[in-house]
């Protein structure tokens, strides 16, 4: 008996609590950030679109080693001696024409491996995170800035030194035949220029 | 009335009866479904500290607008497995049953769509038709959450249906009529003469009524809300469990119509009580028609102060709904069987008594 | 022309609501578009294929409420009419319904005690293993005396 | 046979404010399927939660796939899942959108390469409409997606296309 | 408290043979291998004699060893000959406070093990994930089906070195 | 009224509103009443194993945060634990000490997400929203230190990814005095109310015994009456330099180890979490966090257990390595892996209801099952 009022009283007492928390919620400012017209503030160390800062990039290939989930591919072109191609902000001299840097990031995992390797920093994480499509296709990003015709130019002006110097190369394995066994016999027409320079 | 102004319009009987029933839909249930579905979102949001609709017209008021019309476009689909007679006419049942109740109850001295002696029993009787529909629409869908989740509903209305009658006959104990109109008309003059404050009674008796008028209060409260599905009672549609109940399987209109019939019920059951315990519609305070000798503003002030009833009777609902947990179906029977109708029967004796003394 | 009742007039008020239920789903007819397929048609089970059929024979205890709510029902529906008047009879009215009443209660009582306002359901016995099991007491297990 | 079915060849004024109409309601009152699959699923719940408060856009989570009109493929999806997600999918009344939410649904994300179990992009089974990119994406991220969304109900269209 | 290796001594005591090596290094930590169809009857001493009182079966893992010879067949695809599996048992006396870690080794061909699910019941999902994965048979388990992957997957057992995945599943491309 | 009813599957999931994902439970019922439950999982396994072994050490970790991802930091944490036992490394005690505020950080966060969803499944919507609103503050504070909301990728091996960020420490102890109110909040919403107490209380009770033979761990045993923490029994990282209670299941309400005991346990550990967050906070030793990290990981040939108290119990990693520098073999002992088997045990006899209610209060991660 002395439960059975008990439990009227508490299921009272308790249902009045209750709705005495809802209520003094109830004319709580919201804590909501209106989106489209009220953004946050992101902080400066934000984890969002990767983005590659070309005019640093050496083409080292170290980013695309670090990343996990293999969403980083990078071809590259050796430059002829002539070719200048400048500095990076911290200079680095570089060597390497890249032919491809494709960030496929529907693929990324936004854990950012790749960034901390990379000797020029600039391959990064930025705060902007507004990039839904609604095509698949255009969520792989291509970061050259060689349009296809200047790439294939590149491509074969170093197939073309590359098979002088294999020439030259040939020539001198030819003639010290019996110390070096063919250090680099690789034919250039059949192989990618994937070079990985460190 | 407007009943006989309609008739004396029209001429026909036929018509303005019908022009009247159609009066408490466009004037009232749509209206009010239309701002009760609105203010129960944001309702809930301010109460979690959220914001709600935001993003269709000011403020959100234009989002079940939107709803609506969304609900038309969407595609109507009937199962292969159901039955498909009864899928279709179970939305019916459930909508008639559940608007039906707006016939006998009063907006205002002026309107009242049927004036029966048997008023408040006919609304209890009549609510029984949308227990037949949501067995009905559980059934057909041939559904397992479907069947259970009507089930459980089924055994829950009906059971809380006995406290509800329990405490009206208390009601009619005190006042010796079921019509809500006279009831209404009753309890005329200020807030004190409302049933909660032991009705029009006078002297000690009145204050002899007082505690117990309270505790009938809080069962009709309870048992209504039972009646209509709401938090802790919402059992049978618990999205929890039961994916969404007895409705799991009706899509577009149909959903629709279950949903008007929920707030349409919703209003109608914070009608009863506030037409048994809280003076219907009359103002707690007498006219500013009075006082002004403008006759026919009355009914627009009565018919305001029902709505006002009626809706913060609904808050109440909602505030509930958001802040409680739900039941367990068998300790929602024990709810009703141990403590509810004991309680009232002991509370009906007692009135009783101090009647008779 | 005949008057028309009251409860002629809650016959229209049914008549209405069919009405506007039939005329808004066909309104919405004319707009939904209509693209059946034969997964869209089965029954839905939380993605599931569905086993067996739902329409068996039910759990005996809805139908033990719907058994006792009648009895009620019926007996409180009795209840009405004396309700009304039994104030012209005084307190020998009232004594009539409260004997009534008092049987009410006691067949409510009796119910009761029976057991059969309880949700039936099999006693829930917590999952012991049987199993012979060294386990010291919670409190002996204290961080004092644990050297690793 | 329902207005929605049909293909005006022609365009007129009519058309057009109904078609206006329609639109607006579909992308105002997105309800979405509540049905979260993994990681992402976290964002999305703290997309309804009060911070970003999903109910300020219309969407409301729907237990049933009768009732809703989006479903947000949230997560990596399964071989196993898929099966049931192309159910899901189909049992929602037309019309209907897919949002595909995070890396795992767009393609496989991590997984792309040695899963042996992970579907690779859940648009093998099932139409997308918006992509949203991140593991997870912010809740902002996906709150930007349903406003591509909304932009693509807008421009919905009764009329045939031609050519 | 008892170290890894007086259980061993111990345990060689009483089972003898079915107890055959104990295996210790410095990164390693210290194991003892048993016979895997006496598994159970150890795993039941070590549970219930008051000095050990393992009462907690903290994790049970398969192990492909790779360590055969690899063949490449006629497609090209490699097999593994005379490899073995292993399943490790890391057991823990929550009472006595010690640990101690079993191991087994199953032959490539037809890896068979006794089932420990009867003697702790945490036992039971990890040997289905065994099963699931390396197609590790254990003898008297109440319930050995697939766990992880769709009950009717018949592209053979995912963890194991070898594995090659299906190019389709229930119509569905599987590779990237 | 022994009358036979027919029995009837129904199947819970994998879509289901409080499955917590996509688990899919077969009921067994004989009208309400749960004859039999079978849990079917695997509609979210990740192939994680697999994964591990074609990636080097640290690339891993993205990996593991995507186990059990309501608690990353705290996987990474048991992870880097594993790895660093194996190489045989010591890490700055600044390092440590962060590592730990990052952890109860996420445990807290954790188990808002555990009651607030508890407190749904149960009909309670708004205790949901409450936690996550809470919750969204710890989640900006990982944010300023790693950028990250969810999936971390923070603590590495022999160090973390970043320091902290000059603000966090202010920050943290600002969210102490404003979360402290928040619990007693939920108290009053939830925890105590009637109706709650009704439908939790005396369902689902685990006892001790069992719960050991099926493996549970964390606040599943700890809601059985036992005095089981590992951060105490087999002290790793710097726990045993902080100074806290370890909650157990007293059977307030019910019984012990009923479905409330589980619950409240929860409750109580948050409060436990902010009292060591505190007390680290206070000892922060100054250092550099990233000094100790190993350029190449490549751990001698070997094998090695290792454990650490998750949010969810005892989180286990046994990695095997041949000496190369991709793991051999990676198996997580994951808490609730075990946790769910117990389901069929807990449930029977009971009604459908109450299968949520035991689901909600063992508190499952599916990523973290399937893995």
């Amino acid at each position: 008996m002395r439960e059975y009022f008990n439990n009227i009283w508490l299921g009272l007492t308790t249902v009045f609590i209750g709705m005495n928390v809802t209520f003094k919620h109830l004319f709580k400012p919201a804590v909501t950030i209106q989106y489209p017209d009220v953004k946050l503030l992101l902080p400066e160390r934000e984890r969002n679109r990767l983005y590659v800062n070309m005019d640093d990039c050496i083409g080292c290939d170290q980013c695309a080693r670090a990343c996990p989930v293999s969403c980083i591919s990078i071809e590259t072109v050796k430059s002829l001696p002539t070719d200048d191609l400048g500095k990076t902000s911290n200079g680095k001299k570089k060597a390497l024409w890249l032919t491809k840097f494709d960030i496929d990031i529907a693929k990324c995992c936004y854990c950012q491996l790749c960034v901390f390797p990379c000797p020029t920093e600039c391959i990064y994480m930025t705060d902007v995170f507004e990039f839904s499509e609604y095509k698949r296709e255009n969520l792989l990003y291509s970061f050259v800035t060689l349009t296809p015709d200047e790439i294939a130019e590149k491509k074969n002006n170093f197939e073309k030194a590359e098979a002088e110097k294999s020439a030259q190369k040939a020539a001198a394995a030819a003639k010290k035949a019996e110390e070096q066994a063919a250090p680099k016999e690789n034919k250039p027409s059949a192989e990618k220029p994937e070079d990985k320079k460190e | 009335m407007i009943y006989d102004f309609l008739l004396k319009l029209t001429g026909s009987e036929i018509a303005a009866g019908f022009i009247q029933s159609l009066l408490p839909l466009f004037v009232f249930i749509l209206p009010f479904a239309l701002i009760a579905v609105l203010l129960e979102r944001k309702v809930s949001a301010h109460m979690q500290d959220r914001l709600g609709p935001m993003r269709v017209g000011y403020h959100g008021i234009f989002q079940t607008v939107a709803d609506i019309l969304k609900l038309m476009q969407k595609e109507d689909i009937v199962t292969d497995n159901s039955d498909k007679a009864l899928f279709n006419i179970a939305p019916v049942l459930v909508f008639t049953g559940s608007y039906a109740a707006f016939a006998a109850i009063p907006f205002s001295g002026a309107f009242i769509g049927s004036n029966i002696d048997l008023g408040l029993f006919f609304i209890v009787a009549v609510s029984g038709l949308v227990v037949a529909g949501i067995l009905m629409a559980g059934w057909a869908s041939n559904n397992k959450y479907t069947l259970l989740g009507a089930m459980r509903s089924a055994a829950q209305v009906i059971s809380y249906e006995i406290p509800t009658i329990l405490v009206i006959i208390t009601i009619v104990m005190i006042t010796g009529t079921l019509n809500l109109y006279t009831l209404s008309e009753l309890q005329t003059g200020h807030f004190w003469n409302w049933m909660i404050f032991g009705g029009p009674s006078t002297g000690l008796i009145k204050v002899a009524f007082i505690p117990f008028m309270i505790i009938g209060f809080v069962i009709i409260y309870i048992s209504t809300l039972a009646e209509v599905n709401r938090t802790p009672f919402d059992i049978p549609e618990a999205e929890s469990e039961l994916v969404s109940g007895y409705h799991t399987e009706y899509s577009g209109m149909k959903f629709a119509m279950f949903f008007l019939a929920e707030y349409a019920n919703m209003f109608a059951v914070s009608a009863i009580v506030a037409a048994v315990f809280f003076g219907g519609y009359q103002s707690p305070f007498g006219y500013l028609g009075n006082s002004l000798g403008i006759s026919w503003f009355i009914p627009i002030e009565q018919f305001f102060w029902f709505t006002f009833k009626g809706i913060f009777f609904v808050l109440v609902q909602m505030w509930l709904r958001w802040t409680l947990p739900r039941l367990r179906v068998d300790q929602l029977m024990a709810l009703c069987w141990k403590y509810l109708i004991p309680i009232a029967f002991v509370n009906l004796l007692i009135v009783g008594l101090i009647t008779v003394l | 022309m005949p008057m028309l009742t009251e409860f002629g007039k809650i016959f229209i008020f049914l008549l209405t609501a069919i009405l506007f239920v039939v005329v808004a789903v066909v309104a919405a007819k004319l707009i939904r578009p209509s693209r059946p397929t034969r997964e869209k048609l089965l029954t839905y089970e939380c993605g599931e294929n569905t086993e067996g059929t739902p329409w068996v024979k039910f759990n005996i205890r809805f139908y033990v409420v719907a058994l006792i709510f009648l009895i009620f029902d019926v007996e409180v529906v009795l209840l009405i009419p004396w309700a009304m008047v039994y104030q012209s009879f005084g307190f020998s009215g009232y004594i009539v319904g409260v004997i009534f009443l008092l049987l009410l209660g006691l067949g409510m009582a009796y119910e009761w005690r029976k057991g059969d306002l309880e949700w039936e359901r099999p006693k829930i016995v917590p999952p012991v293993l049987a199993e012979k099991m060294n386990l010291e007491k919670p409190d002996q297990l204290t961080p004092k005396e644990i050297s690793i | 046979m329902g207005l929605l079915d049909k293909q005006f060849t022609d365009d007129n004024i009519i058309i057009t404010k109904v078609e206006d109409v329609l639109n607006w309601a579909r992308l105002s009152s997105l309800w979405q399927m509540g049905f979260g699959l993994a990681c992402c699923a976290i964002e999305m719940m703290a997309t309804s939660a009060s911070h970003y408060d999903f109910d300020r856009f219309g969407v409301i989570p729907r237990p049933s796939p009768r009732q809703s009109d989006v479903i947000i493929i949230s997560g990596t999806v399964t071989l196993k899942m898929a099966i049931r997600i192309k159910r899901l999918y189909e049992q929602m009344p037309d019309p209907k959108y897919v949002i595909s939410m995070g890396s795992c649904s767009n393609c496989g994300g991590p997984y792309w390469e040695h899963g042996y179990h992970v579907l690779k992009g859940v648009d093998r089974v099932i139409p997308v409409d918006v992509y949203v990119p991140g593991c997870p994406p912010r809740p902002e991220a996906l709150l930007e997606g349903l406003l591509k969304l909304q932009e693509k109900i807008r421009n919905e269209s009764l009329v045939k296309k031609t050519a | 408290m008892k170290t890894t290796e007086e259980i061993f001594n111990l345990l060689k005591e009483k089972f003898g043979e079915s107890i055959i090596e104990f295996k210790t290094g410095v990164p390693v930590e210290d194991f003892i291998v048993v016979n895997p169809f006496e598994i159970d009857k150890v795993c039941t001493f070590l549970r219930d004699t008051d000095s050990y009182q393992f009462n907690n079966l903290m994790n049970l893992s398969g192990v492909d060893d790779a360590n055969g010879k690899k063949i490449t067949g006629e497609q090209g695809e490699v097999k593994l000959e005379g490899r073995t599996f292993s399943l490790f048992y890391h057991l823990e006396s929550m009472s006595l406070k010690q640990k101690v870690t079993l191991a087994v080794r199953m032959p490539g061909e037809n890896p068979e093990v006794s089932s420990v699910s009867e003697i702790w019941r945490s036992a039971d999902w990890h040997e289905r994930e065994a099963f699931d994965m390396f197609g590790i048979k254990f003898l008297n388990h109440p319930d050995l089906r697939r766990i992880l992957m769709p009950y009717d997957w018949e592209a053979g057992y995912p963890l194991r070195k070898d594995y090659k995945n299906p190019e389709f599943y229930q119509g569905m491309k599987v590779p990237y | 009224m022994p009358v036979k009813t027919e029995e009837m599957i129904l199947n819970m999931g994998p879509q289901h509103p409080s499955t917590h994902g996509v688990l899919r439970l077969e009921l067994l019922l004989e009208g309400e009443i749960i004859k039999g439950v079978k849990p079917h999982i695997g509609y979210l396994h990740r192939c994680f194993e697999k994964h591990a072994e074609a990636m080097t050490y640290p690339q891993v970790i993205p990996y593991v945060d995507r186990l059990d991802y309501l608690s990353s930091m705290y996987n990474e944490f048991g992870y880097v634990t594993a790895v660093e036992k194996l190489l045989g490394i010591e890490v700055p005690q600044r390092v440590e000490y962060i590592r730990v505020i990052m952890g109860e950080l996420q445990r807290i966060a954790s188990h808002l997400v555990a009651i607030g969803t508890y407190g749904a499944d149960l009909g309670a919507f708004t205790p949901f929203l409450f936690a996550f609103r809470d919750r969204e503050k710890i989640l900006s504070l990982f944010e300023i230190t790693c950028g990250a909301r969810l999936l971390y990728n923070y603590i590495w091996i022999g160090g973390l990814s970043h320091d902290l960020h000059p603000d966090f420490v202010r920050l943290a102890r600002e969210f102490i005095p404003y979360f402290r109110p928040k619990i007693k909040e939920m108290n009053d919403l939830l925890s105590y109310n009637k109706i709650f107490v009704e439908r939790t209380a005396n369902v689902g009770i685990l006892p001790p015994e069992t719960a050991i033979n099926f493996g549970v761990s964390g606040p599943n045993l700890r809601g059985s009456g036992l005095k089981w923490d590992l951060r105490r029994n087999d002290p790793y990282s710097v726990y045993d330099k902080f100074d806290f209670n370890i909650p157990v299941g007293e059977g307030r309400m019910g019984t012990v180890g009923d479905c409330w005991d589980r619950y409240f346990v929860r409750i109580l550990e948050m409060e436990e979490s902010l009292k060591i967050i505190e007390q680290a906070l206070d000892q922060l030793p100054e250092g550099d966090v990233t000094s100790a990290i190993p350029k190449r990981v490549k751990p001698p040939i070997g094998q090695v257990y290792a454990r650490v108290e998750n949010p969810r119990g005892e989180l286990g990693y046994f990695i095997i390595s041949d000496g190369s520098v991709n793991p051999f073999r990676v198996k997580v002992r994951a808490p609730s892996f075990i946790s769910l088997s117990v389901m069929d045990e807990l449930c029977r006899g009971h009604m459908i209801a109450d299968v949520i209610a035991i689901l909600g209060s063992i508190d499952i991660v599916l990523g973290e099952i399937d893995r």
